[in-house]
């Protein structure tokens, strides 16, 4: 298949904390549960781990979309933290619709331990969403010098 | 022996860095008794083949303020680096990208729509300006503007950072003063990428207002609240960005009642400046019911100026989807 | 002076009129006006919503439309009027379908709902609106030692709106000492007077009544006070009925709680449709007007 | 130093190699990632075999590797078993990187290729993560040796007995002016009908006498300081107004005592008790409270008959309440439960009929030292019931109130059905929902109940009524039910009822829970760390749960609760000094500029407050790893061992590496 006609996969940057989404992600492994293979899981102790920075990262790097997750609010291992991740997720969004980046490319997901087949739908459903919006295609650095021609508009 | 030479340049910025340099009053006169003023277009006349007619390296120190929106920026950027021993990103422009780089949340199209076809403009043709231009002369060209702004970094190498908007005069007479016991051999030039003429803590560090633990209910802006002079500003919900900014102002706005804008840029080692903001605020946001918290957040009118004034184009993203396109 | 868009219902303009008399005259003295909705009709009663349910809610509907019109809360004094009121208002707000399906009836009308007037029992807006500390003012003739069965009846608490307890709900009981007069506190406050089994199941019905009746008579209430008409026919014109079915001998009076406030405001009975009942109300005139 | 990683990619048997090409992607290591530092790639069937870690540490000691990455199972399997491999080794554990290429590639997903490719981002992502791992070496903490135990009902007294008994001091914290708890109330215990007082006595009196135990009764605690190994607790001892040192227990000034006020604790409201007292005649300690709200003295000024009759001249009226600091090691709440309250549910009429009564008012009732002397009569205080109805889930199984069940209600209800039975010869109902019976000996006790004829409605009780509607209800109390076993609403008259009122968090759960940092569950029972493999430790190291306080439970469960939570603790004790994982945040106090930012967001309270210095600092032991603060420091001043900005920022980075070519499908490789 050539570029062209290649469906768009979107690459998905995923943080899950090391309680309850990670361990769902296992759970979806052990009970074989499949889903898409275009997210790409990084571990953190806890969903109040994240930093905006990482997502800014993972958009700048070329991540067409970004998936918080961690425990169930009031079931956070650290008792309350995932509020706070919740509380920088709903500032967080708006920044990234200023830049021109839709909200549909970062999701925030409560799952337990427990709740692996709902982590693999989850993850399925966000690929599709994150497909139907397309690729982003951040530019490099480099990528940002190309010249534009202003219209010529004379009297 | 000759003097070593010193030179400034300015891209894309407002010149108060020019004026910041000459406000450092009778220090002015240590500089040219030490330095011989190689190449500074504001101070005087100079012309680029002068520049280019240079030896390598010839230049110590270079003060450059302004960020890269055009081609000749660009130019002489590539240029002064090769003439330059030291390499100085001078003021926010160079580099973070200060004001002009707010011009990276619109395509340049619509910045020159604006500067040529809004009502400010008496331009009823709506005439553009074209980078080139047929005379019977011969052509006559003007800079081409790059689809964003870029800080000096992004294009050339730079040995040292002064933030500020401008740097404050005081911490400019102090790495003068450096530079000169360096060239007096009575001091050492800090490592290479160092941030200089700036403290490594934050604006709180230098704020007087009193502080405590933190939770915020609801975000208000300055001019509509009456802020009690002695407490900190954020804790009054007033979006202050001290917490995040790099110290060496001395808490400028703080001290006199307005929130900290956050000019200095970021705090030693930080990657981005809007996302420590956009973390340290919404932590502190006094509720855990979705719905609430999208309440408080309304009171920050504008969290992507609130939190990337000077920092836009520096910052991880560096412009909005819709300026990359051009 | 606080208004309503009143909704009497069809039992107030027959058997219940008494409780019409007394709600328009309590009223007035608590300058409350209770504006009757013009061209009102049926509520559906409980007898249309298992044949219809749709044509039902629209037929409660055009009521809830009109009140609307007022921009004034609805007022039902008849507890079934109430619940059907309060319930096909919910589901409007709820079920944005069944509202345009709704309002395309209403347009015959010209009419529209949208459910945002507030449904209301007449008690209610006496407690909440009014206030216990009010009406205490208008207190001239105290009902001292009159005992007082509160009877809730199911309509008004059941199914659950937004009101308080409904197992052992306390604001009728509250109100009573409030016009001087002894609650009693008795098991069946809040169990179903048979309601329109009374027609189907006439046996049945009455000894759910006499059940009632027998709880009352347990402790030594001198009158059972109501806030629905079927409640109150139901207990009052029957009871000869369950003494002719059971061999029982009540006689113990049923009275619209509107009546007993008018009492204790000092509203001539006449005015306020007492005397008219089957079951006689001297025992308790003569302890409520203290002539005893 | 220059790195040397060394990567292994692990067949898992066909576990991963059958979907995942762990050759091509070992391959593609070696090559595409050499200029970030790997110098060797390898895959092997089993990694986690002896043989595989025997690789890893040949590797380390030959190619001098100074970081490894191993593409495996889970990190939740396996990494201590690859991180002690490098341990042996001589490499820093920490210096080794499990990445997941099974749980989170080959065995969710189908397209090989795409897995394949997706193994390599995960690969990658390791790689430029590794690179960034310090070496770090856990903390050790010494741990006190003595422990703190708040709560003195049964789950205390075991766990304060075992740790004593070990040779390790305790300090037993009670509210109440005795200890005992709610077992002291009882009258019988089920399934085995021996006496509560009988065999909770003598360990009251152990726990009194107990050289390595310091009994504080009438006291709380106030504040906890420190973390794990190091607590400083400070416990405020309400004042008894009796000298303990002259008091000889004798009991003349209760006697002499002329106030009488009604006693809702021990009592349950059934009996008085007077203004000086002890709650109940085996009280430990011996020593009376002087009820200051009560007391005739206090409210008046005058009175003091006590302090005239004491022979030792043991009353002190000026006595003043008295705040002490402990140093422990450990502590292990066992604070119990409260009654749910039956006024919640007017339909059951209790506190409307006199004689509907809670099952703990039934203890008293039936308690031979209880008011009544253990006759079981009605609130009349002569007459015997003749039938008797207990209504089973009072509360408990009910979403209106607690959805949970209270786990003793039905073997108590048969408690009470027996005693009735065989005190007073009564009819008995038992009005339930289902019969749960599931431990030693209760099934039998059930089987015992059917035989000696107790009637048993399996229905929820839905009404207690006065309302006779025939003659046999006259006078009576009215059960009215739907029993579902015959499909029949029943109507049943009796002359008492007792409503099995289920177990409750205490009221101040919350706060206690805030007090010693740690979690609630919804119903506000303290969550344990593990429901099934942890269930007497919590979150919070060096903090244990015992009994109720965890969830309702009998006797015999509270009572090994109690024990476990003491062994742990014994454990923790004999180890000395306990190692914590090194995931820390350290604040530098140069950057940091005191904001105050971070002050609020540590739940654990590891982050202080320096006023003097304007910095804040977090405290290493107390610090949980979250991370939290480090996201939040507006200053970038927090940074993290073990999950640090670099570290994070290259993993991206790492995953980000192939995603030029903008599919899950490869094209190169």
């Amino acid at each position: 298949m050539t570029e062209e006609t290649k469906p768009f996969e979107p690459v998905i940057i995923g943080f899950t904390c090391n309680w309850c989404s990670y361990r769902a992600a296992d759970m979806a492994g052990t009970a074989r549960i499949k889903y898409a293979p275009n997210i790409r899981l990084i571990r953190l102790m806890c969903s109040g781990r994240l930093d905006p920075t990482f997502v800014f990262k993972a958009f700048a790097g070329g991540a067409d979309a970004v998936l918080i997750s961690g425990c169930h609010p009031g079931d956070c291992h650290y008792v309350e933290q995932n509020y706070k991740a919740m509380r920088r997720f709903h500032l967080l969004k708006r920044v990234l619709v200023q830049m021109g980046i839709e909200p549909g490319r970062l999701k925030l997901l409560w799952a337990s331990a427990a709740e692996g087949a709902i982590f693999a739908a989850e993850i399925n459903k966000f690929v599709e969403e994150v497909r139907a919006l397309g690729p982003l295609n951040w530019a490099k650095p480099g990528e940002l010098v190309s010249t534009p021609i202003m219209e010529e508009v004379t009297a | 022996m000759s003097k070593p030479k010193f030179a400034m340049y300015w891209a894309a910025s407002c010149g108060g860095c020019e004026i910041a340099v000459l406000n450092i009053h009778e220090k002015i006169l240590d500089v040219d008794a030490n330095f011989d003023v190689a190449f500074w277009p504001v101070a005087m006349d100079a012309k680029y083949k002068d520049v280019e007619a240079m030896e390598d390296g010839s230049i110590l120190l270079t003060l450059w303020n302004g960020g890269i929106r055009n081609d000749e920026n660009e130019h002489i950027a590539h240029l002064l680096r090769k003439k330059s021993k030291i390499l100085v990103a001078f003021g926010s422009c160079a580099c973070e990208g200060c004001i002009p780089g707010l011009a990276n949340f619109s395509p340049v199209n619509e910045i020159v729509d604006t500067a040529f076809s809004t009502i400010t403009t008496d331009n009823p043709d709506n005439i553009r300006p074209q980078s080139s231009f047929a005379m019977p002369e011969g052509n006559i060209t003007i800079p081409t503007l790059y689809p964003v702004l870029r800080t000096l970094d992004q294009v050339e190498d730079v040995d040292y950072y002064m933030p500020g908007c401008p740097p404050e005069s005081h911490q400019i007479a102090a790495v003068i003063d450096l530079v000169i016991q360096v060239l007096q051999g009575k001091a050492e030039l800090p490592p290479k990428g160092a941030t200089i003429g700036a403290g490594n803590s934050t604006v709180c560090d230098e704020c007087p207002r009193k502080r405590n633990v933190k939770t915020i209910k609801e975000f208000g802006r300055i001019q509509l609240t009456h802020a009690d002079p002695e407490l900190c500003l954020l804790e009054q919900g007033i979006p202050c960005n001290g917490p995040a900014t790099r110290s060496g102002c001395n808490a400028r706005c703080a001290t006199v009642g307005a929130q900290c804008i956050g000019c200095y840029g970021p705090a030693e080692g930080v990657v981005d400046y809007g996302a420590r903001l956009i973390s340290a605020f919404a932590s502190v946001i006094d509720s855990n019911k979705p719905d609430e918290i999208d309440k408080i957040l309304d009171g920050l009118v504008d969290p992507a100026g609130q939190f990337y004034r000077f920092n836009l184009a520096g910052s991880l993203l560096r412009s909005s989807k819709s300026a990359q396109k051009g | 002076m606080k208004q309503y868009a009143y909704y009497p219902g069809c039992s107030l303009e027959s058997l219940g009129k008494s409780y019409h008399l007394s709600a328009m005259e309590v009223s007035k003295a608590l300058g409350v006006e209770l504006k009757e909705i013009e061209d009102w009709n049926c509520c559906g009663a409980t007898a249309y919503f298992p044949v219809d349910e749709f044509l039902a809610y629209t037929l409660t509907a055009r009521n809830l439309a009109k009140a609307e019109k007022t921009g004034l809360d609805f007022v039902a004094p008849c507890s079934a009027c109430y619940k059907n009121a309060f319930f096909t208002n919910k589901y409007i707000q709820h079920d944005a379908d069944l509202a345009d399906h709704i309002n395309y009836a209403l347009e015959v009308d010209d009419l529209h709902v949208s459910g945002t007037s507030r449904v209301r029992h007449l008690i209610d807006i006496f407690i909440n609106d009014v206030g216990l500390e009010e009406i205490k003012t208008k207190v001239t003739n105290p009902l001292k030692d009159l005992r007082v069965a509160p009877y809730y009846g199911c309509q008004i608490l059941r199914p659950r709106k937004e009101h308080e307890d409904v197992e052992n709900p306390q604001y009728f009981e509250n109100l009573l000492s409030t016009l001087g007069a002894e609650p009693v506190n008795y098991s069946s406050k809040a169990r179903c007077c048979g309601g329109s089994l009374i027609i189907t199941n006439r046996k049945a019905a009455l000894d759910m009544v006499r059940i009632l009746l027998q709880d009352a008579v347990n402790h030594d209430a001198d009158v059972i006070a109501t806030t629905c008409p079927m409640c109150n026919v139901n207990l009052e014109v029957y009871q000869a009925q369950v003494n002719r079915e059971f061999g029982t001998q009540y006689a113990i009076p049923v009275m619209y709680f509107t009546q007993l406030m008018g009492l204790s405001f000092g509203i001539v009975p006449g005015h306020l449709g007492i005397g008219k009942q089957q079951v006689s109300s001297e025992s308790m005139l003569a302890i409520a007007q203290n002539t005893k | 130093m220059t790195e040397r990683i060394g990567v292994y990619i692990c067949h898992c048997g066909t576990n991963i190699a059958g979907v995942v090409d762990v050759a091509n992607v070992s391959k593609w290591a070696g090559e595409k990632l050499a200029d970030q530092g790997v110098v060797i790639s390898r895959d092997y069937k089993f990694m986690c075999s002896s043989l595989g870690q025997e690789l890893i540490q040949k590797d380390i000691k030959e190619q001098n590797l100074n970081r490894v990455v191993v593409a495996a199972c889970s990190p939740h399997l396996h990494e201590k078993t690859f991180r002690n491999a490098c341990k042996g080794a001589d490499l820093n554990p920490y210096l080794c990187e499990l990445v997941s290429i099974r749980e989170q590639d080959s065995w969710v997903h189908t397209d090989k290729a795409a897995a394949t490719f997706k193994a390599k981002a995960i690969v990658s992502g390791g790689v430029s993560r590794v690179v960034h791992n310090e070496e770090l070496t856990p903390l050790k903490v010494p741990i006190h040796p003595a422990t703190l135990v708040v709560g003195g009902g049964i789950a205390g007294i075991q766990a304060a007995l075992e740790i004593a008994d070990a040779g390790f001091h305790v300090y037993l914290v009670e509210r109440e002016p005795s200890i005992g708890g709610h077992m002291a109330q009882f009258d019988k215990t089920f399934p085995t009908l021996d006496c509560s007082a009988c065999i909770l006595t003598p360990k009251m009196v152990d726990v009194g006498n107990h050289p390595n135990i310091t009994l504080l009764t009438w006291s709380e605690v106030q504040k906890v300081d420190g973390y794990v190994g190091n607590f400083a607790v400070t416990i405020k001892k309400k004042p008894r107004y009796i000298k303990i040192e002259d008091c000889t227990g004798c009991g003349i000034c209760w006697e002499k005592c002329p106030k009488k006020v009604l006693d809702t604790v021990f009592e349950a409201g059934m009996g008085n008790r007077k203004a000086v007292y002890v709650p109940f005649p085996q009280a430990v300690p011996k020593y009376p409270v002087i009820d200051d709200v009560n007391c005739t003295y206090f409210l008046k000024g005058t009175c003091k008959a006590c302090e005239k009759f004491c022979p030792t001249n043991a009353i002190d009226f000026k006595q003043e309440a008295e705040v002490i600091t402990v140093e422990v090691g450990n502590i292990i709440l066992a604070t119990g439960y409260d009654l749910f309250d039956a006024r919640r549910i007017p339909q059951y009429g209790y506190a409307r009929f006199a004689n509907v009564y809670t099952n703990l008012e039934f203890e008293r009732l039936c308690n031979a030292a209880g008011p009544t002397g253990g006759n079981i009569v009605l609130r009349d205080g002569k007459t015997v019931p003749k039938t008797v109805g207990i209504v089973h889930c009072v509360g408990s199984r009910d979403k209106n109130y607690n959805a949970y069940c209270s786990a003793i209600c039905c073997m108590q209800g048969l408690k009470f059905a027996h005693l009735v039975h065989e005190r007073t010869g009564a009819e008995v109902y038992n009005f339930y929902i289902d019969i749960r019976t599931p431990s030693k000996g209760y099934e039998e006790f059930y089987n015992r109940l059917l035989e000696e004829g107790t009637r048993f409605v399996r229905g929820k009780v839905a009404e207690v009524s006065d309302f006779a509607r025939v003659p046999e209800e006259e006078g009576k109390l009215v059960i009215q039910v739907e029993d579902t076993l015959i499909g029949k609403q029943r109507r049943i008259p009796v002359d008492m009822v007792i409503l099995s009122s289920g177990l409750q968090s205490r009221h101040d759960s919350k706060d206690v829970a805030k007090l010693f940092g740690i979690s609630c569950s919804a119903d506000n029972w303290f969550i344990e760390r593990h429901p099934k493999l942890d269930p007497v430790a919590t979150m919070t190291e060096g903090v244990f749960i015992a009994g109720c306080v965890q969830g309702p439970k009998d006797i015999p469960a509270s009572v090994a609760q109690g024990a476990a939570a003491a062994a742990r603790v014994l454990g923790k004790i004999q180890q000395k000094e306990i190692a914590l994982e090194p995931v820390r945040a350290t604040i530098n106090a140069d950057q940091c500029s005191g904001c105050r930012i971070c002050n609020n967001m540590c739940p654990f309270n590891a982050i202080l407050f320096h006023e003097n210095e304007m910095v804040s600092e977090v405290n290493p032991a107390l610090c949980q790893g979250c991370g939290t603060c480090i996201a939040g420091c507006p200053a970038g001043a927090i940074s993290g061992t073990g999950f640090s900005n670099d570290q994070i920022l290259s993993q991206i980075d790492g995953l980000l590496l192939l995603n030029i070519l903008k599919a899950a499908v490869p094209v190169e490789s």
